[in-house]
């Protein structure tokens, strides 16, 4: 008993004391983004250790991210256009992950496998390099609007999110969706009411994956939305009045970080509440049937 | 006029280049109010049969008619059928409510009536103290029900059950079963239910309905096909413990038995000829441990099973069970004379192990 | 042979400029002036919609919104319509070239136009204004906006780097790089700070052209008629080796990963972690805020070694026009745009970008009130007038920036050899050999430089070969065990 | 029945649409371009040139260097963070802790914080002797400090961890959620015949994730090869090219160069490698089996 | 001298801030070589009993003795038992062969000697053609014999098996449990095994052990318990069908069932009072229908499964099973006369339900 009792607690004192560690790990450079928000001067660096508790907490940055107008272009506003965007994407994200999922596990296609691996390795192509041609390709079938943007990002997430999706399925008896289909729905009925709400864990997870992609997208988004200032999202907005658009320009770290940390507080949140699901999403990865 | 019709129905599953035949040519015709049991092991195609009633799977070959009307193309949505899938497939996201109503819900039908059918088949089920409860608060029987309440709420006239007990502990099975044939007979719809489970096939079915080898081996009363199978496999498979078919041959009026001889029965005279092999199917509540018997045999185990005993009584090469109440007791190693109840023996061919009496074409198994 | 980067070398500054007058009027601040300028005579019966890109920061935005909504009130005709945040380079503006995206008006740097321009990209001005128009702007200005004697942008400042000081630390500015060693050594052991602060591993060659030319070193040499790369000289090896000591030999100099005021060489020197550092006009702001009077700013010292100040790129940054062939722009569109560059180049608006952003004037009558501003003090705070005067002081001592094609392939090459050496893996005269070769190596694959015989590229070792196969095979000898 | 499968394929023709119009279109586009001569000087008007983009690259290009650089950012970054994620899911694992999910909601931070910042933030850490990486961190473990500017070494260290601060709540959250769908059942009976902590590890918990090691790697690894903004941001490649790859150079090739034929080439090849790479690893390990079967 | 013995062993799990009590006080006691079934209910603790024993669970009161030592401390991997767990927890990753030398890889056994002794279980269980096979690849009862073999391989004398068959067909299951009784007589080790059945509690058990409530209800010889069960729980309980416990009430030397009078069994003289309300247990095959029958009752419903009948009488507001030998056939509605085996009557207290014979501290289960 004692051994055994001496043994489990010097275990649970190391695992603690590496979370502890890892935790300090995972804060540390976030507390930083922190301070450097409540700072007034544009300081990326912490010069001193003492810099790493200032005594003075200022809003300077904050008023001026907030207060920033730009031909009717604002913080908010740009948080709110990228709020849309990624939620839209994620929807979208969803829908195309669990759809594609579904038909991978379900149902009987010809050269199922052959499509889906071909699928998967396409995206092997990086994004560097598609950036370019989806560009002069989406400027053509004039689309570059939130419509292109969404449609650009949706195959990251759901491609990766279909194959997840397409293993939950299977784990998911088949006679859901069949009731529900004979008690008068349609397959896509079933689907969409039944499928969906079973593999929520994967919904969760590509609903997450697809709205932080998208949120914190800034390459294509610039691309796409420049032109109009009362289009840009949170990323764009946040590099214009952090300065950091134009090279011959100080960067206002203090204003970046504290956009940093108002775009962060959703999404952070939004892990945070679905932790459980994150957790099981992947679980069928392991394949226990084998 | 049948109001569930199966013509020549032929399936086949696509595997990796590998055609599975599950069904090769499954004809079925029940009339309205009946209750038929489609028996059979696992594996052999029940759970299809029961898909391709309700649409959820198209035959390859064959077709399907349901009130008289062929239905081939029309989809499970609109077949009006209802179903108790084999694991009661309760939605773990909704309520015993909402379960329950959900195929009402998807009709669109007022929250009102809704709210009033489902109430009223729930009490008819006795669970109308559980609407507020998830399933994974209920035990195997009480989940059941609710899948019976929702398959019962659109008041769907064809019921389809895939072992719907089979999930059910051994004690809650046998109320679960006597329920489910009070509520037949109150209900009188149309019910076809599927089981590997023979006790629960005769206990329930009003017509039975084996399947084996992609086929109907047998369609009728239960108890003709009990105790006049169609084949020797029918007989083993349809009854527990199985039927003892052992091998014997015919002398004059008389079987021999391995070194024993038991009368020819009445019916099988004029059908088999002087010497002709055969296969002799005797149940084993048809062998009797007696003092006058005309089988002897050793004792070779005794299975006390509480209400009943089964003995395995070695005779010869074959080993058969008999089938006793408790209160005779054997010891093992003991040797016991059996007697026979002759008029229930039913003999087959021993190459085609068809029953004797049907292969030349009297009497096929309905009364 | 001649250096074309140094052939127009017309560094001096004069104080005042007087404008030539000729037939065509070139008040550029009157609309009926700028509308007979690209030849109209009144206004079209119809609008017209002219797209900008600004790659303004946000302050110099301030001066120009004022300024648009001024030019909007007297060309009611012309509407604007300014896409903000727009870097500058050439990149965006390809890729939205390519796209027929490609906005009627641009704002770049001279070298980004140049490069443009020689693609084809963008407006040749000279067809469309007299010559003439040059004299409205600093000649060192406009000249940057010249490629083989054509037009191609109109500039609106100009811009360069020079030597920043912290009062406190320094008593007086080094006027020699003598001095500079001397004034950093004594700052290191005094205040126990660095010296200098300097991102010479993060260089591309913008800021470290200065101390090569002051090696009396020259980016370019013409060879056969060709512009060829004249990196490989003793002049790169002795400017390296300058640097490499006093970071390494003096200790004065802390490398500093990033440059700028938001990098950690600004940082540090906001901190007052360091008393020198080089660096533009453009991050003033930020050193103005943390330092205030004890800020200066001097000339880049002479290099002892040679008597040769050392001389930064004066650079200028400027609007172009879109080729209509990129933009697909109407000639009555040019016209527009034609009217808008000038407009925005005008002394009112050059003005306001100096009052407002401090950015140096390029108009030459904007460039003449900042002198008298400051000549008077009127600038406030006080301390800023001498400070903004030694900024302007070396606009005297700079090289013009090269805006040939060419000259895109520079900073890679330098970047990359400039911080091996720097992180001490090669010697200078390796590096020195080895940007020249990267540069010739880049020309030549983009087609700027022919029958040019590279070595031959160095052969991959054995084991690099053995690493490559065993990676590319490592999934094979996996054990059996372990096969899903 | 071919009505069947013509309604099936609806479901997948989404993604084959988008994957096409995403993935293939750019895919092809960048085939043809990098046998073009497509650069700022060939603009509107380009040619066709054969294979000459990809002869330079062999001939004059850092190919070898590039693979290597390559293959030490993926490996290097992907083992660790792997190995890291691997075994907080273990500590995270143990039935009798307390405390998991606020540990969890802890150590999910980096993923679920907007990563161009964190890679700015650590950009600042790292500066030698500034940051407190060198100046807090290091200095407490008894590490020597790390300068990115002055060692190749260092430079891989600087960004190995920093990529390992962000993706490692990803695999930790795919290892722990995997482990969790072993069943317990394994490890009593494990128990009972006497097996060690080790030896459950290494006969129960490893074969029961190999599939899910399996998938991640190969996908990570990708992701990984072309993950470019971690070494855009801290070191741009240096110093000299030596963290430089595939990606970031066929970037630089493209944005400050503009020779798109040429930055295509490298691209193309990039992926090459890693298909060919992939190919092989899916071919051996069956590993999309159960995943696209 | 007692093999496996549990003494006062106490069991509660906490769930946020709810302790539910499992096991109240268990006591057992085991001796070698003896098959033991602990049968109960799903739920009621039978598989914490298990892992108490093997030490994968510490109880929280109480001892647990193995081989006559305490095992209180001792880590499972010393404790030398082997378990086949209830869903056989096969590594689905290794192969037959693998799973099975598992113990003895994980103790260092040598190469050649892990493969004798795999191969010789193998041979013992028929499963020596299945070693180069993964679980997945195998049946229910293929993996069952698996999960024998391993338990088997280290050569523990104590094997704990939790309702190993739980998971396969009922055709399989009644071959399955032959196959384990006969392993058992020729190994002769002691098993612990735990169902939810009784059929395969009665015909496996040496000892049967009855848990309900927490605690061991009923030990012994399962016969025994059968026919005198402890307590009505037990009586309903064991057996299916389950005993028929009516009302009725003592008189004189008779007992009185609604209107009905039957003779008070001989041994419950003198235990009951004249007058005395009692709760009276009768087994189904204790009835019998026969026209001398002093019991009179009408048939409510009749199952007819094959080798017997259940009939439902209702005598006034009981129910009762009848088990009858299928040739015994009645209608629905019929009036039928229904004599009892007296003397296999037993009596319960009906406030405590308890056997009124144990009661009063007479006879106790045990032979
Ligand atoms: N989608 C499918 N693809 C290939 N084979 C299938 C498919 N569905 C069922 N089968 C095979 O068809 C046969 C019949 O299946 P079905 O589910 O109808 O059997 P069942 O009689 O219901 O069995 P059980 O009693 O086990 O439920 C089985 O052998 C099964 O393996
Ligand atoms: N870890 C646990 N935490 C809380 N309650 C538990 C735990 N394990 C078991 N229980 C509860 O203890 C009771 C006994 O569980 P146990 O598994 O021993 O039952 P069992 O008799 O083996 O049932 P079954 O026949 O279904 O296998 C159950 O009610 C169960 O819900
Ligand atoms: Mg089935
Ligand atoms: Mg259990």
């Amino acid at each position: 008993m004692n051994k055994y009792t001496l043994f489990k607690i010097i275990r649970l004192l190391i695992s603690y004391f590496i979370l502890i560690i890892m935790a300090i790990f995972s804060i540390f450079p976030l507390y930083y983004v922190f301070m450097t928000s409540f700072s007034n001067a544009p300081n990326l660096i912490s010069l001193s250790i003492s810099d790493l508790f200032p005594k003075h907490l200022h809003l300077t940055a904050y008023k001026e991210l907030l207060s920033a107008n730009l031909y009717g272009g604002n913080f908010p506003l740009w948080v709110r256009n990228s709020l849309i965007l990624a939620s839209s994407t994620a929807i979208i994200s969803v829908f195309l992950a669990l759809i594609t999922g579904y038909a991978l596990s379900r149902l009987d296609i010809p050269a199922k496998k052959i499509l889906a691996i071909f699928i998967y390795i396409v995206t092997f192509f990086p994004y560097t390099a598609t950036a370019v041609p989806l560009y002069l390709l989406f400027a053509k079938l004039h689309l570059l609007n939130y419509i292109g943007l969404i449609l650009a990002y949706t195959p990251g997430t759901s491609i990766f999110a279909a194959f997840i999706a397409k293993l939950s399925i299977d784990s998911i008896p088949s006679s859901y969706e069949e009731i529900a289909m004979i008690d008068g729905l349609s397959r896509f009925g079933a689907f969409l009411r039944i499928v969906m709400r079973l593999a929520l864990p994967v919904v969760v997870l590509t609903a997450i994956l697809g709205f932080s992609g998208a949120y914190l997208d800034f390459a294509l988004a610039y691309a796409f939305l420049l032109p109009n200032v009362k289009e840009w999202t949170a990323t764009i907005g946040l590099y214009y009045l952090a300065g950091l658009l134009n090279p011959a320009s100080a960067p206002a770290y203090n204003i970046f970080a504290a956009g940093a940390v108002l775009m962060g507080i959703p999404l952070t949140a939004l892990f945070i509440v679905s932790q459980k699901m994150m957790t099981r999403a992947y679980s069928n990865l392991a394949g226990v049937k084998q | 006029m049948s109001y569930v019709k199966l013509e020549d129905v032929w399936k086949w599953y696509k595997n990796k280049n590998k055609v599975t035949e599950v069904l090769k040519g499954v004809n079925l015709d029940i009339e309205k109010g009946e209750f038929v049991v489609i028996l059979g092991p696992s594996g052999e195609g029940k759970t299809t049969i029961l898909k391709i009633i309700s649409g959820l799977l198209k035959q390859d070959k064959g077709h399907v008619y349901l009130r008289g009307k062929i239905v081939d193309d029309v989809p499970p949505k609109d077949r009006n059928v209802a179903m108790v899938p084999q694991n009661y497939a309760l939605y773990p996201f909704m309520s015993v409510f909402d379960n329950i109503a959900f195929p009402l819900k998807v009709s669109h039908t007022p929250k009102e009536e809704i709210k009033k059918r489902v109430v009223e088949v729930a009490k008819m089920l006795r669970i109308d103290d559980l609407l507020d409860r998830k399933p994974s608060q209920l035990s195997g029987g009480q989940m059941q029900r609710v899948a019976i309440a929702r398959a019962l709420v659109k008041g769907a006239d064809i019921i389809l059950m895939d072992e719907p007990l089979s999930n059910l502990d051994a004690q809650v099975r046998v109320l679960a079963r006597e329920e489910l044939k009070q509520l037949q007979r109150e209900l009188k719809s149309t019910i076809i239910y599927v089981t590997h489970d023979q006790v629960e096939a005769l206990s329930l079915a009003s017509k039975l309905a084996i399947l084996h080898d992609g086929i109907i081996q047998a369609y009728g009363d239960p108890k003709e096909i009990y105790n006049n199978p169609n084949n020797a496999w029918v007989g083993k498979f349809l009854g527990n413990p199985p039927m003892n078919v052992i091998k014997g041959s015919v002398n004059g009026d008389s079987i021999i038995i391995y070194d024993y001889r038991i009368p020819l029965p009445e019916r099988f005279k004029g059908i088999v000829k002087d010497g002709q092999d055969v296969l002799i199917g005797i149940r084993p509540e048809d062998l009797f441990i007696s003092d006058k018997g005309v089988l002897e045999g050793e004792v070779a185990m005794v299975e006390d099973l509480g209400p009943y005993t089964i003995l395995h009584v070695k005779i010869g090469d074959e080993t058969v069970r008999v089938f006793e109440k408790s209160f005779i007791r054997k010891e093992r190693n003991e040797k016991v004379k059996l007697d026979v109840n002759v008029n229930k023996i039913v003999l087959f061919d021993p190459k085609s192990e068809r029953n004797l009496l049907l292969l030349t074409g009297i009497g096929n198994g309905k009364k | 042979t001649s250096h074309p980067s140094k052939t127009t070398v017309t560094t001096t500054v004069p104080s005042t400029i007087t404008t030539t007058t000729t037939s065509v009027p070139l008040n550029t601040s009157n609309p009926q002036d700028l509308m007979e300028l690209v030849g109209l005579t009144s206004p079209p019966s119809t609008p017209v919609t002219i797209t900008v890109w600004d790659s303004y920061s946000t302050s110099e935005n301030q001066a120009f919104n004022q300024t648009l909504a001024q030019f909007e009130k007297e060309f009611p005709w012309i509407h604007v319509e300014v896409t903000y945040g727009v870097g500058v380079g050439t990149s965006q503006f390809e890729t939205a070239a390519k796209a027929d995206q490609a906005p009627i008006v641009y704002r770049d740097t001279s070298d980004s136009g140049g490069a443009l321009f020689a693609s084809g990209l963008v407006l040749n001005l000279s067809q469309y204004l007299p010559p003439s128009i040059t004299s409205l702007y600093l000649p060192t200005a406009i000249h940057d906006w010249e490629l083989n004697g054509s037009l191609y942008g109109l500039p609106d400042d100009i811009n360069y780097i020079v030597m920043f000081y912290n009062k406190k630390f320094v008593p007086y500015p080094p006027n020699t790089t003598q001095q500079l060693i001397q004034i950093a050594e004594q700052v290191n052991s005094t205040y126990h700070i660095w010296g200098i602060a300097y991102g010479a591993s993060d260089e591309y060659g913008y800021r470290f052209a200065a101390w090569f030319a002051g090696y009396d070193g020259q980016i370019f040499t013409t060879m056969n008629g060709q512009v060829y790369p004249d990196l490989n000289t003793t002049a790169m090896v002795e400017a390296l080796q300058f640097w490499y000591n006093l970071t390494y030999v003096y200790k004065v100099n802390y490398l500093a990963p990033s440059t700028g005021a938001g990098g950690v060489e600004g940082q540090l020197f906001i901190a007052n972690k360091t008393a020198i550092i080089f660096d533009g006009p453009w991050d003033l702001d930020a050193y103005l805020q943390a330092l205030g009077p004890n800020l200066g700013a001097a000339p880049l010292p002479v290099v002892s070694q040679t008597g040769l100040r050392a001389e930064p790129f004066i650079g200028s940054t400027g609007w172009l026009i879109a080729s209509p062939q990129a933009s697909g722009a109407s000639p009555l569109q040019i016209k527009a745009a034609l009217i808008f560059i000038l407009y925005v180049t005008n002394y009112q608006s050059d003005l306001r970008l100096w009052n407002i952003a401090h950015d140096i004037p390029a108009n030459a009558q904007a460039y003449n009130t900042a002198i008298a501003e400051l000549n008077a003090g009127e600038l406030k705070p006080s301390y800023l007038n001498s400070i903004m005067k030694g900024i302007l002081e070396q606009a005297k001592y700079g090289q013009k920036f090269p805006n040939i094609p060419q000259m895109a392939y520079y900073w890679n090459s330098f970047h990359e050899y400039a911080s091996e050496f720097f992180a001490g893996k090669i010697s200078a005269q390796q590096a020195a050999q080895g940007m020249e070769q990267a540069f010739v190596q880049a020309l030549v694959q983009n087609g700027l430089l022919s029958s040019i015989n590279l070595p031959p590229p160095p052969l991959p070792t054995l084991s690099t070969y053995v690493l490559i196969l065993s990676a590319i095979l490592s999934p094979l000898v996996i054990d059996r065990r372990w096969k899903i | 029945m071919r009505k069947d499968k013509l309604f099936s394929f609806f479901y997948i023709l989404p993604i084959l649409v988008v994957t096409v119009i995403l993935f293939v279109f750019p895919l092809v586009y960048s085939v043809y371009i990098s046998f073009t001569n497509l650069s700022l000087f060939h603009f509107f008007k380009y040619s066709f040139i054969g294979i000459e983009n990809y002869i330079l690259i062999f001939k004059y290009g850092y190919f070898n260097t590039l693979l290597i650089n390559t293959l030490i950012w993926t490996l290097g970054s992907l083992i660790t963070m792997m190995a890291l994620g691997f075994f907080l899911a273990l500590i995270l694992n143990q039935r009798d802790l307390k405390g998991k999910s606020i540990f969890y909601a802890i150590l999910i931070l980096p993923w679920a914080f907007p990563g161009f910042i964190s890679l700015l933030i650590w950009q600042g850490l790292w500066v030698d002797p500034y940051g407190m990486m060198n100046r807090l961190i290091l200095p407490l473990l008894h590490l020597p400090p790390v300068n990115s500017l002055t060692s190749t070494k260092d430079a891989w260290i600087e960004l190995i961890v920093t990529n390992d601060w962000l993706s490692f709540p990803y695999f930790m959250t795919v290892f722990y959620s995997a482990l969790q769908s072993i069943p317990r059942e394994l490890y009593e009976i494990a128990e009972l015949d006497g097996a060690s902590t080790f030896q459950k590890f290494f006969r129960i918990t490893l074969p029961s994730l190999k599939r899910t090691i399996a998938f991640v790697f190969i996908t990570s690894f990708v992701f990984t090869w072309n993950n470019f903004y971690p070494i855009f941001v801290l070191t741009g490649g240096g110093p000299g090219i030596s963290t430089e790859t595939f990606i970031v150079y066929a970037y630089e090739e493209a944005f400050d160069y503009n020779n798109f034929a040429l930055a295509a080439a490298w691209s193309n090849i990039s992926t090459l490698i890693i298909i060919i790479l992939a190919i092989i690893v899916i071919k051996y390990t069956h590993i999309l089996d159960n995943i696209a079967g």
